[in-house]
């Protein structure tokens, strides 16, 4: 895969901020609005995906390398998994919601029932929403520039 | 709460926190050494060795271990997942990490010469972390999700090989029939959730009616966990799986495998514990019919095998038929009361599973030395490399005894039990049986004349004795063979019959966590 | 009136999935038969959390009333990033399985010699 | 017609009408029969996690250890993928 | 550590037992009875020597390829009267991925009948 | 009634997507035909009330599958084999 036509590259990447944005947004409203970490990193890959089919998988696996990306999605298991056992630390056992209650960072409780709410909720599950989204990020965009790569590479063949 | 209680209370998740952890961990070892990433995987792995053992120590003194996470309590709607360890769990996890340490340590030199070493090793402790928890959990969502965790890496693993056509075609057709295994697994969870609103087992357990909807869902269950754990006729898969990896990797596949046996039991002992007797066509004579079936099959198709591994692959299939045989003919003198015959079935069929894992395992382990010394596998083209691979050789002799089942080996103790208590139910199950052990005595004495003796070939010349790494792995597998074989009554009474009281004990598994919520 | 509709849809696409599966010899078909169990299997789930009248589980400016039930969409989220996950590996297998074979037949690929 | 065929459509056509049956006995759509576990879950999720979003609180608090199986079965498959199209010797 | 009398202990089988020591002592004793049977034999047997090579009436030694008795030849006659059934169930595996899913498919379908049916709950 | 008619038409939909995705000789075109049953689906997902399973099938289901699809296709081949 070569890359699109010059009308196509300049549309992309108009509107590819827009998906980005739109991504994170998502990702980080999980526990208020529908969404969450891995809705939000899938938004995220498709807009990746967008840039991978216009400028072709040679240019975009020059600049954001395979071994980057598996880097990254580790890096998010890692949190993922730490945090899971900071509820083991601070709190009493694992994946335990230590944060919830307390007056740290997304400590607040929302009132109960239905109406708005503050997005310095949700104790550890904003932070793990991030994990997920970065691990889910990096891990579907991998898997298809890998494939995408792979395969432009045995058709120069 | 001192270190110690706290790590006893919190081993069952340390158990499957570790090895992923080191999944994850794993690639950045890699980026600084190879050998590194090699010390820290087998590392890791004896970490959870030893977390394991522990958590069987407690588990087989003080009784089951629960684990809930992210709270401390327990209201009555269950709605966190809960680890629920009883000895059966230990049991089979204690086959898992076995393996999986033997693996990794037979990996080091084995696999030494190809590339994408990182992944592998990543793989091969998500395939153990996934085997882990299967069988430590106590909620069937968390089941499905384990079991494709296993799946998914065992058929990466499977293909390992990419430039062989036949690797990548088995791994494929493992994935495919996993993942439909897995999906209707899912469907009957689903099943389930949809009846009594409710995703942990005992909890099931304690409000199942058996209604028509709870037997489509036991059907199905059994169907899928049937075909990943290779019972005839679903196990095509396996022979092609098992002969088609890298040796170490099977090895593993017989521990994945088994997880999958550990599901069909947990189903049928414990889920459908109460119920299962009323049903008119006994599930015990399923199995026991099964169980002939695979045993038959697997070993008529193995004699007319030329190449070695697939020739082990079908003796694996006949194995997992002495194991079914054994639950079955338990299931069946079980059906009104727990009797003591039933009681010796069951014994014999959990222990096999045990001795399956070494004895097969430990022929692949073979197998993988003659294919790294040899590069060849079909038995047409070797021969008389005992002058040069004595150890190996040795090994093969042991696992040739432990296989077919010939005293002092521990294939021996299990299928002696597995023959008398099947005599007792019907004595032509028996003798089939014991003629199908005689079968596989005289096909495996067929590759140990054609592969080992005969006439030194002069292509085989310049064949050398494996490294140290393999042969010290293979040696660690034969070692447990021959102390299961010559102190078999140890072993029973310490692991296995705690392992079949816990079975048949589903009542205790369930008012455990009753007991939890406050309830009961 | 419509009678378990919804239902009947999920047995109907793990039918026509099946059938793909089993009938259909090309792979990539075969693999879209895989994916069509596993939607169905996801409507199923979402189907049977879902109650009449009900909103969606989120208190965020909701309206009031019944809500359906959270703990299937859960299992469903799980259950559609799993099934991409399988996708993939199988998709990539493919492509391997193309290059030695050079055909997608499923009848061609496999057999017991070597 | 071969014996496949044959096979195929007697098993699949008893497959379908067992399907059927399980799709037609279950609860009537839109009432499910039992929800307590879902019910308590709707009632305590904002006090228990502070997420105003019940299914989040499920999918990261309740039921927070399937969603790290399923980062792992994500991080499984692209280590599975990756090592497939990784460069081998010759 | 364990008590040395619990190595010793028998393995009951409800119906029969089995002493794996008792067994090894047999074998012990068998191999001793081999050993003195072999203290019978020539004396003036050496290695190295033509005495070793193999005696074929008179002719030369075929190559060794030749000599091995290659995997698929041996038990020839027995897979011979095998055939048939082998040949069913090789049949059966036909690589084929549908066809494993078919046989999910009719052991279903076979559940479903035996199982359910019985029990009469439609 | 317009609730029951779209818990009916919706469904019916997908179904008929199901079968023409697996129908379809031009294997580029199933692809297309599974991409919009995803998308059926998560329309129906939307109308049983769950906007974030809906969220993940579109995101999912719908740009991903038929992207990480179409790539097969282009590193395989694109007919189905006749006969």
């Amino acid at each position: 895969m070569s890359g699109m036509s010059k009308i196509v590259k300049t549309i992309t990447s108009i509107s590819i901020p827009f998906i980005l944005i739109y991504g994170l947004y998502v990702i980080a409203h999980g526990h208020l609005t529908p969404g969450g970490g891995f809705q939000g990193g899938a938004i995220f890959a498709s807009g990746l995906v967008m840039v991978l089919v216009a400028y072709g998988s040679v240019w975009t696996m020059e600049k954001i390398k395979e071994k980057n990306l598996t880097m990254l999605e580790s890096l998010g298991a890692f949190c993922f998994i730490l945090i899971a056992f900071l509820g083991l630390v601070f709190g009493t056992v694992f994946f335990n919601n230590y944060l919830v209650g307390s007056n740290s960072i997304f400590g607040t409780v929302p009132a109960a029932g239905s109406g708005l709410a503050d997005i310095n909720t949700a104790g550890v599950i904003p932070l793990m929403n991030f994990a997920v989204g970065l691990k889910v990020i990096a891990g579907l965009f991998a898997i298809v520039l890998v494939m995408a790569y792979a395969i432009s590479k045995k058709e120069e063949k | 709460m001192n270190a110690l209680e706290f790590f006893v209370v919190n081993s069952p998740i340390f158990a499957v926190a570790i090895p992923l952890l080191g999944a994850f961990l794993t690639p950045i070892f890699g980026m600084i050494n190879d050998k590194l990433r090699n010390v820290f995987a087998i590392f890791i792995m004896i970490i959870t060795t030893g977390i394991v053992f522990a958590l069987s120590y407690d588990v087989v003194t003080n009784g089951i271990r629960t684990y809930i996470f992210g709270a401390q309590d327990l209201s009555l709607p269950v709605v966190r997942i809960l680890f629920e360890v009883d000895a059966m769990s230990c049991f089979m996890a204690i086959i898992s990490v076995i393996l999986a340490v033997v693996a990794l340590i037979y990996s080091w030199a084995f696999m030494k010469e190809n590339t994408g070493l990182d992944k592998y090793y990543t793989l091969l402790l998500l395939m153990t972390t996934g085997m882990l928890g299967m069988e430590l959990t106590g909620d069937m969502f968390n089941f499905f999700v384990f079991l494709e965790i296993t799946s998914i890496s065992s058929a990466a693993l499977v293909a390992f090989w990419i430039n062989r056509g036949k690797s990548v075609e088995a791994g494929f057709k493992y994935i495919v029939i996993s993942t439909i295994g897995a999906l209707f697994v899912l469907f009957s969870i689903a099943l389930f959730y949809g009846q009594y609103n409710a995703l942990n087992m005992a909890i099931i357990a304690n409000s199942i009616q058996f209604t028509f909807l709870d037997k489509i869902a036991l059907v199905l269950l059994i169907g899928a966990l049937a075909m990943k754990a290779g019972i005839v006729p679903l196990h095509m898969w396996l022979p092609d799986a098992y002969s088609k990896a890298p040796s170490s990797v099977t090895l593993v596949l017989v521990a994945a495998t088994q997880a999958s046996l550990y599901g069909l039991l947990r189903l049928c002992f414990t889920i459908y514990g109460n119920m299962i007797t009323l049903s008119p066509v006994s599930i015990g004579w399923l199995l026991v019919l099964f169980g002939i079936v695979t045993i038959l099959l697997g070993v008529i198709m193995a004699i007319a095998q030329t190449d070695l591994k697939r020739l082990i692959a079908f003796a694996a299939v006949g194995e997992i038929g002495y194991m079914i045989l054994g639950i079955g003919t338990g299931l069946v003198t079980m059906s009104p009361s727990i009797s003591a015959a039933g009681l010796t079935a069951l014994k014999g069929g959990i222990f096999h599973i045990m001795n399956d894992a070494l004895d097969i395992g430990l022929m692949f382990l073979v197998a993988g030395a003659i294919f790294y010394a040899t590069r060849e596998t079909s038995l047409d083209r070797l021969g008389g490399l005992a002058r040069n691979m004595k150890y190996t050789t040795a090994f093969f002799i042991i696992g040739l005894l432990a296989v077919s089942g010939l005293p002092p080996m521990n294939g021996f103790a299990s299928k002696l039990l597995i023959y008398e208590s099947t005599y007792q139910l019907n004595p032509i199950l028996a003798i089939i049986a014991i003629l199908a052990s005689i079968l596989l005595l005289a096909i495996f004495v067929k590759v140990l004349h054609s592969a080992f003796l005969g006439p030194a070939l002069p292509r085989f010349n310049e064949v050398k004795e494996v490294p140290k790494s393999m042969l010290f792995a293979m040696a660690i597998i034969a070692g447990i063979i021959i102390v299961f074989g010559v102190f078999p009554d140890i072993i029973i009474t310490n692991i296995v019959e705690p392992a079949a009281n816990a079975l048949v004990n589903n009542a205790g598994y369930i008012s455990k966590i009753l007991s939890l919520t406050g309830g009961a | 009136m419509i009678f378990n509709f919804p239902f009947i849809a999920v047995a109907a696409l793990i039918i026509v999935g099946l059938y793909a599966v089993v009938f259909r010899k090309n792979l990539i078909k075969m693999i879209i038969g895989i994916t069509i169990i596993e939607s169905g299997v996801n409507l199923f789930l979402i189907t049977l959390g879902y109650r009449e009248g009900s909103i969606a589980p989120i208190y965020t400016s909701s309206p009031g009333g019944i809500m359906s039930l959270p703990v299937p969409q859960a299992l469903t989220l799980t259950s559609i990033v799993i099934g991409v996950a399988v996708l993939a590996l199988m998709l990539s297998l493919v492509i391997h399985i193309y290059r030695h074979y050079n055909t997608l037949d499923v009848r061609k690929i496999g057999g017991d010699e070597e | 017609m071969e014996k496949r065929s044959i096979a195929a459509i007697l098993s699949f056509s008893v497959v379908a009408v067992f399907f059927m049956f399980t799709v037609l006995l279950i609860h009537p759509f839109g009432n499910p029969v039992s929800t307590e576990m879902d019910d308590d879950i709707i009632s305590n999720a904002q006090t228990d996690t502070g997420a105003n979003n019940a299914v989040t609180s499920v999918v990261f608090d309740y039921r927070g250890f399937d969603t790290l199986g399923e980062a792992t079965v994500l991080f499984t498959a692209v280590a599975g993928v990756v090592m497939l199209f990784r460069r081998i010797k010759k | 550590m364990l008590p040395f009398e619990s190595l010793l202990k028998t393995l009951q089988t409800g119906s029969g037992f089995w002493n794996p020591l008792v067994w090894i002592v047999a074998i012990i004793v068998a191999l001793l009875v081999v050993l003195i049977i072999r203290g019978f034999g020539k004396k003036d047997y050496k290695k190295g020597t033509s005495q070793t090579q193999a005696f074929l009436s008179g002719n030369p030694e075929y190559d060794k390829e030749r000599m091995h008795i290659k995997g698929s030849n041996v038990y020839w006659g027995f897979s011979e009267i095998l055939n048939w059934i082998i040949n069913l169930l090789k049949k059966m595996h036909t690589g084929n991925v549908s066809d494993y899913v078919l046989w999910f498919v009719i052991i279903i379908a076979i559940l479903f009948l035996s199982i359910i049916i019985p029990a009469g709950a439609i | 009634m317009i609730d029951e008619l779209i818990h009916f038409v919706i469904p019916l939909l997908i179904i008929i997507a199901a079968i023409v995705a697996i129908l379809l000789r031009d294997l580029l075109a199933s692809v297309i035909a599974l991409a919009a049953m995803s998308l059926l689906l998560s329309l129906e997902f939307y109308i049983l009330q769950a906007p974030d399973v809906a969220i993940a099938e579109a995101g999912v289901g719908a740009c991903l599958t038929t992207a990480i699809l179409v790539l097969a296709i282009k590193g395989t081949k694109r007919k189905e084999d006749e006969v």
